[in-house]
């Protein structure tokens, strides 16, 4: 199992805001996995920024996500 | 020796640096940096929403301050970001850097800034008259981290 | 709205730095300068007496903080300068620059006080273990002024 | 007449803090009559930098000084 957390405009557009799923590959997968989610999450995941952290780390589309991982999708990060 | 806080609490800019420029006498350099929530008046900003990722910040703040301590010979710094709700006039963050001379404390103070506005994981949502709206990125942020 | 000001008495770096972000809510960005005396290990610095020329130095700030004014769009900008007999620790000089954007204000701050420093007649004198000096000038901080 | 002031090093130097004089003309000439009053004068204003500011602004040694005058000599500024 991995946890996914969803943050900002995204958390409000999926009106998700954490998923536990069965899953392994990389996060380009996982994305394409979750845009079959509905036409808002195909919608989401093509046409807007989304970036990724893997363990609270900021990360790349081809890096690879494992059991026990938490992974988080949100918008360009606005603070400061 | 450093000062990294993420807090729903306002905090007091100047207090913060009194604190840093009795921490080192051997530091004669100290700049610090304030955002305030601006009171546009075109489409005024009532107050303002600041939602973060709560595991991921603290590490995020953290290493930002590892990698600016990497590049310049620093004394104390003190970085606080707050989250919650905020109203035109507070202060969102500080960024307080000390250094034996100034342009090193300048750099290090404007590397902190530039990169905590691109790798660290806060959204603003602002309310105004004419509704909410989560605040767009600017590009002239992204392009003031790549000169680093 | 400004504040300059060349006084004998010690200063509240925070409370100045407060003082601006309250003074305005349409400038979301404050950098400050603080120059403090250090506390050098090799000679150690027991004190340090700051000389002024009194009828020019106002007149020097003033010129100053409106060349700054000229270049780039300042709210509210705070210039102290402290003369007479300073202690290490103690604060010699604040300068308080907000803008709309942060570029802006970090630019300006770094002007004020590289100009500062080449242009407003202070001499700082020393006094060490092994007697007194006149600090000498730093080349780096000519080539700091030239650079604007 | 003009007023001429001395500060800091150049002050304690020359031991003078401040002459009236009966002068007109160039920086360079003052700086050539004050010369002549003394080996430390004329060393202070040989060997080392010395800046000038005519009525409390920064001038340079070209500058035509005329009766009434303020003209300061001081080395160069250590503020900040």
């Amino acid at each position: 199992m991995i946890r996914v957390l969803f943050f900002a405009r995204l958390r409000e557009t999926l009106d998700c805001q954490e998923l536990d799923l069965d899953f392994s590959g990389t996060v380009t997968e996982l994305k394409a996995d979750l845009a079959k989610r509905g036409e808002v999450w195909h919608q989401a995941f093509h046409a807007e920024e989304v970036l990724v952290a893997i363990n609270q780390v900021m990360s790349k589309n081809d890096e690879c996500v494992k059991a026990g991982d938490e992974v988080a999708f949100f918008p360009p990060v606005t603070g400061g | 020796m450093d000062t990294i806080l993420v807090q729903t609490q306002a905090f007091n800019a100047g207090e913060l640096t009194n604190r840093l420029a009795s921490a080192t006498t051997a530091h004669g350099a100290l700049v610090t940096f304030t955002g305030l929530v601006r009171d546009q008046t075109s489409d005024p900003v009532e107050s303002l929403f600041l939602e973060h990722y709560p595991g991921m910040t603290d590490s995020a703040l953290n290493d930002i301050v590892a990698q600016a301590k990497t590049r310049w010979p620093l004394g104390p710094v003190t970085l606080v970001h707050r989250v919650g709700l905020l109203y035109p006039g507070e202060s969102i963050v500080f960024v307080g850097v000390t250094s034996a001379h100034r342009a090193e404390a300048f750099q290090a103070c404007e590397f902190l800034i530039d990169y905590l506005k691109v790798k660290a994981p806060f959204w603003k949502k602002e309310t105004t008259p004419s509704g909410q709206r989560w605040v767009a990125t600017r590009s002239s942020d992204n392009a003031a981290a790549e000169r680093w």
